[in-house]
């Protein structure tokens, strides 16, 4: 079988979701043997025309970016977007504002109207080219990671989970957050990361992005019958979903 | 974790889940989006089906889906399959060539009643668009039997002329004077002669006797809708229709839960049903 | 000669060397940083301050323990929440984790294929297997051993404001012993391996101000005031801003430092220069056998601190986890906080330096204004200076070399650029 | 055998006994619950448990397991996993639901997978000690249990009454020492602990038979109450993941690194969820959230009792507190369609 020539690339992120690759430890090695490596600034001193497989990591936040990242596109075979940064902008979507030069001035000062500091509203990496699959989550998980790629070298079409967060806790026999009184997303979360944050001692905070169908209405519920605010719940929405958030109304 | 060979213990053959291996003989296009595959197992043996059962087809690393038996029983070691392009197995399926292997488990679920109550009666076939793969089965089995049965009719309904699937049998079946076969799509093209518009409105046409026909359909949910309010009008009764249903399925025995129609289980009760069973059934059609 | 090196490769976030030189005239020598901006500060303001970490984590995927376990400490001194020894304990356990983690990456992945010649770490798997195999399971160690702690190996979940959203058992603490008794032999390889190679780091010094955490008794990351080798005096933590004096360049997003000079560096050979006559026995040999000393100028060097430091923390944490385990786990529930305005600060030494965040609070405990100092924008002007007294030392080489040793001079400082644009 | 009777000591010694020789599965302390796990150590184990989070089910039906493996070279093989297993402490309403499973899935043609399983596990039941909040077992005849264990034991003061009912049971408690005949005044309590538990376990009342449930249920397709109280449910499967019976299962195919060769798992599945009746084409023939909804009721008390001659639900009330939107009470859903009947 012939390996698949991939790249990676990463836009404005933390990077953590390349080191979920690195993180792989001996599974690297694996998928090293059906993908070849011909472009990954972080870790290796190559660089390529062409990739069957382009994965790009990290929110579009400039002009020149865009330019950068549909260049990529027309190089790529497969383009998939790596982690929430790319698949909806993620925490950085938490910048957009109207006024995006309080913004600058707010980190920079004085100096914020400086050429090199301009920023555009944050976009994930399918509102500039078209994203071919997504690997959800922040970092994205390291076996949908590896799942994904299989799939894509054996020419099937990868299948994610459509349902909630929970579905994953009640399997781990994890004690809801709920009962320890806070706001969990997972109600309204899509699983595939097997719920590491209420396992770890924390609520879900959305990272996956919602399942197609979340119900926001039951989620207001649930914020009353636990003495929350539906403020509470798009607060923290917020982080992960701020589009979602904006649209889920209440006092 | 023990994990016993099963190849080694005598209660692997007993395997449910396990499927046997089938070579592809040879494959055919039909239209952009379906493929017919000639199969045979690989110990030699016919798969033993009955018109209208389906058998799970497995490929390697990607999954199983059920597919129903497109051609008649007849004695010998292949059979036919109709495959639409529909998600992964089936397009993964459009990939193989001549001379690969395929798992098949089955052949599983209830059939048309060839056998028993269409035996003398007038039969109507209704097929509507992939609906015709499994019905297929029937219809050559009938005609292949042809004595043994009253008038046979064939109406089909297909979106546009280009899914048009079996030119060379549809040609065949239009010109026998032992059957009557009637065709309609919902949109022509620069190409199409003939009928134009849904498949109900063949049925009225077909010169249907209500007393003695059994009326055998096939084809997508929102079809059966229609069909059935359509045969009532010219008088058929429950108990003279039989229906073949699709669900999701994982199991295609019983036990995965995913093909429950109310209490029925498409894969135990169906594919096949007769359609007095699902009076009342509210999810059934 | 022209070198424009467009993204440096094998360092986090994006970097540009730009190099001019005519007959042996320097015309131009720069280090630019155009990594994106984030804006993180903006972007906590309106955050509650059960959030806040789960934000700023992501400021960096490689130390978002650094991240984390800062901003808890700058929001509990915020929110005047006090914590138990047990969980100031696990906290300083799970972050050696990261040092771990984070020094066999760099050394393991970014810096060897340098020393061996090699343009990544692919080709070292077939040539020098025993040594990658250690530096897999090492850093796997280091990833497991985080995970215990935090939940998960990156962006942590079990660090709460007050203290632990899930402890781990003594079970697993024992487990975790035994794993860093054995890690001990990949150490030792690795740094065998880093001693044979040590001749190709370049000869280069440049003294240079040298700022870490200090805490006398303790070769510390978690806890202490700010040193410098400048001074001998220290500084509170609360009082990072007059000491990091950020200001913005033109060549870069990312904002400058500067102290008692033009410039001054952070990381782990800052922390060997001040720290160093803390060190766990191991670890004191292990740096002994490297040839690292004290009055050690060369800013490569800082790959072999890093190796240092690895055996430190894990001396430590072997003397950390029999604490615990004589005193034994206790659970701890989490108490209920109420939210009052205030500000604080939390300062740790993440692998790559001194990191700082301070956070305002309204009554509500809504964050209202936030700063982050981070250690690779502390390093930014250094690595200037550095370009600006490499180039003259070298210009006469192949324009190849030269290139090599300023992008191994850039790797060296480990640095998190897209951090530092944060 | 006839009944006999062992010390809270005793009953440790015996414990520490049957770690040394087979892998034991027990109920545990897990944060504020509990949950089945394998025992290391005697002292973990907790016989005073109320219900655990996830049921016994796990051990015979894994969450995920391997049916086949295959390479592309050679086709298919069946996996056959079994591992031999004492499940200690299972409450009588688990036990009823374990012969629910061994029903739904040995019937007719058997799955050998499950079979396998089932029959390298020895089950050490336990009569309740502490109800959880939600339970009904004693409306559904399952808050004790005459078979479908090996081994029962029953608390009575300081002492456990232990009987064996099979060979399996029998060397079990060859392995204990000091065993004592049990006394009259012991069996006399053990008959008082089955008579208290019909009270204990109805924490939540039924008000009707349940045989009268599927007659119920035939006339109530429309009631409101589908709708109702489906309008706050998040569709994410939580009431069925945890529930003793409930078997639906997922099949998924996965991949080994070299892509040549892997294996076919199934998986819990759950009706509930969105995606469960969806087909390629991304037809659901349960759209709607009060469709699933219902769909749950109807399974269990009319679809299962009909076909099988069990209520698919033993009254554990694990689904009470599973569910977050507080809305998967079957208590509750009956109860209100008993109003509307009556
Ligand atoms: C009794 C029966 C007979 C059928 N006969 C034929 C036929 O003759 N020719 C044909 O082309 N198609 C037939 N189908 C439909 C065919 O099974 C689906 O198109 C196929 O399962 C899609 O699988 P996939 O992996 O390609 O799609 P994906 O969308 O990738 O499917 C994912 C999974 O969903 C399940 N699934 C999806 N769609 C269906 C479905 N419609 N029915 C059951 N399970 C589904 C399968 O278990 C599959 O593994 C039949 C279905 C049934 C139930
Ligand atoms: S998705 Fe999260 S982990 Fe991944 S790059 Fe973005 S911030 Fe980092
Ligand atoms: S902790 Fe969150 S994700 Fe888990 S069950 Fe509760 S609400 Fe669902
Ligand atoms: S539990 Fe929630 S926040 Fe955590 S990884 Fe999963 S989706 Fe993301």
């Amino acid at each position: 079988m012939k390996k698949l020539r991939m790249a990676i690339f990463d836009f404005a992120c933390c990077e953590g979701c390349q080191l979920q690759i690195v993180n792989m430890e001996e599974g690297l090695l694996d998928l090293l043997d059906i993908v070849e490596p011909v472009e990954w600034r972080e870790a290796i001193s190559d660089q390529s025309e062409e990739y069957d497989l382009a994965f790009v990591e990290g929110s579009i936040t400039r002009e020149e970016d865009e330019q950068r990242l549909k260049d990529i596109r027309q190089r790529a075979r497969i383009l998939v977007a790596l982690g929430a940064c790319a698949v909806n902008g993620g925490v950085n979507r938490l910048k957009n504002a109207p006024d995006m030069d309080e913004v600058r001035r707010c980190v920079y000062g004085n100096s914020a109207t400086m050429p090199h500091l301009a920023t555009a509203p944050t976009k994930a990496v399918g509102e500039v080219v078209k994203v071919d699959f997504e690997v959800r989550g922040c970092p994205m998980s390291r076996r949908e990671f590896t799942y994904i790629v299989r799939c894509l070298a054996a020419a099937t079409t990868p299948v994610v989970p459509t349902y909630p967060v929970c579905v994953e806790c009640k399997l781990r026999e994890t004690v809801c957050r709920y009962e320890f009184n806070e706001v969990c997303l997972g109600v309204v979360t899509r699983a595939g990361c097997n719920a590491p944050c209420p396992a770890g001692g924390q609520w879900c905070y959305g990272c996956r992005g919602l399942v197609d169908d979340p119900n926001v209405n039951g989620a207001k519920d649930i914020m009353d019958k636990y003495g929350k605010t539906v403020a509470d719940l798009r607060s923290r929405m917020e982080l992960f979903n701020s589009v979602e958030a904006r649209q889920c109304q209440g006092q | 974790m023990m994990q016993t060979p099963a190849s080694t213990t005598a209660e692997a053959d007993a395997d449910l889940y396990l499927p046997r291996p089938a070579t592809v003989r040879s494959r055919t296009v039909l239209t952009a989006t379906e493929m017919l595959f000639e199969l045979a197992m690989d110990d030699g043996k016919p798969l033993g089906h009955m018109p209208g059962q389906f058998v799970e087809v497995s490929l390697p690393g990607i999954g199983e889906a059920p597919i129903s038996v497109s051609s008649s029983p007849d004695g010998r070691d292949r059979f036919e399959l109709v495959v639409r392009r529909a998600g992964r197995v089936t397009a993964a399926m459009h990939d193989c060539r001549m001379g690969e292997r395929v798992g098949i488990r089955g052949p599983f679920g209830t059939h048309f009643p060839v056998d028993g109550v269409l035996r003398g009666r007038d039969v109507v076939f209704i097929a509507g668009g992939l609906g015709l793969a499994p019905l297929r089965s029937a219809i050559q089995y009938v005609l292949n039997h042809r004595k043994d049965y009253g008038r046979v009719t064939v109406l089909y309904g297909i979106k546009s002329p280009v899914e048009r699937m079996f030119l060379d049998e549809l040609d065949d079946w239009s010109r026998r004077p032992d059957m009557t076969f009637m065709e309609t799509v919902d949109r022509a093209d620069a190409t199409w002669k003939g009928n134009v518009g849904v498949i109900t409105r063949l049925i009225p046409a077909a010169e249907i006797d209500p007393k003695r026909s059994i009326v055998v359909a096939c084809g997508p949910p929102i079809m059966y809708k229609f069909v059935i309010v359509s045969l009532y009008s010219i008088d058929v009764a429950n108990e003279d229709i039989y229906v073949s249903l699709e669900r999701r399925m994982k199991c295609g025995i019983g036990k995965c839960g995913h093909c429950q129609i109310g209490g029925l289980y498409a894969c135990l009760e169906g594919p096949v049903f007769h359609y007095p069973v699902l009076l009342g059934v509210e999810e059934a059609i | 000669m022209t070198i424009n090196v467009h993204h440096v490769t094998r360092i986090e976030g994006h970097g540009n060397i730009r190099l001019q030189a005519t007959d042996g005239r320097v015309e131009k020598v720069l280090w630019q940083v155009p990594e994106a901006p984030r804006f993180f500060e903006a972007m906590l303001r309106g955050r509650s301050w059960q959030d806040v970490q789960t934000v700023v984590s992501r400021i960096c995927g490689i130390c978002s323990f650094a991240h984390s376990l800062a901003s808890i400490k700058a929001t509990e001194a915020a929110l005047g929440l006090t914590v138990s020894q047990q969980t100031d304990q696990l906290r300083q356990l799970a972050f050696g984790g990261e040092q771990l983690e984070s020094h066999v990456l760099h050394v393991g992945y970014l810096v060897a294929p340098d020393l061996a010649g090699v343009k990544s770490v692919v080709p070292l798997v077939s040539s020098h297997p025993e040594v990658v195999k250690a530096v897999i399971r090492a850093h796997r160690l280091g990833n497991e051993w985080m995970e215990l702690l935090g939940g998960r190996r990156t962006h942590p979940v079990s660090f709460r404001p007050g203290g632990f959203g899930k402890l781990p058992t003594e079970k697993e603490l024992g487990d975790l012993k035994g794993r860093l008794m054995n890690v001990v032999q990949d150490l030792k390889l690795i740094a065998a391996t880093v001693t044979s190679l040590a001749g190709k780091l370049p000869a280069f010094e440049r003294p240079t101000e040298y700022v870490a955490l200090t805490s006398p008794g303790c070769y510390t990351f978690y806890h202490g005031q700010i040193g410098s080798t400048d001074t001998p005096d220290t500084v509170a933590v609360e009082r990072f801003e007059e000491i990091a004096n950020e200001h913005v360049v033109a060549q870069s997003t990312a904002k400058w430092a500067r102290w008692h000079r033009e410039s001054y560096a952070v990381g782990a050979l800052s922390r060997f220069k001040l720290n160093h006559a803390w060190l766990h026995p191991l670890a004191t040999t292990t740096a002994r056998d490297l040839g690292l000393t004290p009055a050690c100028c060369n800013p490569y060097m800082n790959s072999v601190a890093q190796v240092v430091e690895s055996v430190e923390v894990v001396e430590a944490a072997l003397e950390l986890i029999d604490q615990l385990l004589t005193r034994g786990i206790k659970a701890e529930p989490l108490r209920p906080v109420r939210p009052k305005a205030g500000t604080g600060v939390g300062a740790v030494e993440a692998p790559r330096g001194t990191l700082f965040h301070r956070y305002t609070y309204d009554d509500h405990g809504v964050c209202t204004a936030a700063n982050v100092c981070i250690p690779t924008n502390q390093n930014h002007a250094n690595i200037q200076k550095d370009f600006e007294a490499l180039l003259p030392e070298v210009i006469d080489e192949e324009e190849p070399r030269v290139r090599l040793l300023f992008e191994m001079l850039v790797r060296a400082y480990d640095p998190c650029v897209s951090c530092s644009s944060h | 055998m006839p009944a006999k009777k062992l010390s809270q000591s005793a009953l440790a010694l015996w414990v520490r006994k049957l770690i040394e020789t087979r892998r034991v599965v027990a109920p545990q302390a897990k944060a504020e619950h509990f949950a089945y796990a394998p025992l290391s150590q005697a002292e973990d184990l907790r016989l005073d448990h109320d219900v655990t989070i996830l049921p016994p089910r796990k051990y015979l039906m894994p969450p995920s397991e391997v049916l086949l493996r295959f390479t592309r070279k050679d086709g298919y093989t069946s996996v056959i996993e079994h591992e031999p297993m004492i499940l200690f402490g299972v409450h009588p309403y688990d036990v009823a639901a374990i012969a629910q499973a061994d029903r739904y899935f040995l019937h007719d043609r058997p799955d050998i997978h499950y079979q396998t399983r089932r029959r390298s596990i020895t089950i050490v039941a336990s009569d309740v000690q502490n109800a959880s909040e939600d339970v009904f077992a004693a409306c559904l005849g399952t808050a004790t249990v005459h078979d479908g264990f090996d081994v029962l034991l029953t608390r009575v003061g300081d002492a456990y009454v232990i009987e064996s009912r099979t060979p399996a049971g029998d060397a079990l408690l060859a392995l204990a020492q000091d065993l004592q005949e049990a006394d009259p005044v012991s069996l006399g309590r053990r008959e008082q602990v089955w008579e208290d538990a019909q009270k204990l376990l109805r924490r939540q009342v039924l008000k009707c038979n349940p045989q009268e449930l599927p007659a119920l249920l035939d006339a109530a397709r429309e009631h409101p109450v589908w709708e109702k109280r489906s309008q706050t449910c998040f569709s994410c499967g939580s009431c069925v993941t945890v529930c003793p019976s409930c078997f639906c299962f997922d099949v998924e195919d996965e991949l080994d690194p070299d892509l040549q060769s892997g294996t076919r798992r199934r998986q819990w599945d759950a009706c509930l969820l969105s995606g469960f009746a969806v087909v390629a084409g991304g037809h659901n023939f349960r759209k709607r959230r009060e469709e699933r909804y219902r769909h749950r009721f109807y399974r269990k008390a009319k679809y299962l009792p009909e076909r099988f001659g069990f209520m698919g639900c033993v009254g554990c009330g694990r689904c009470v507190k599973a569910c977050t939107a507080g809305i998967a009470n079957p208590v509750e859903v009956y109860n209100t369609l008993l109003e509307g009947a009556s």
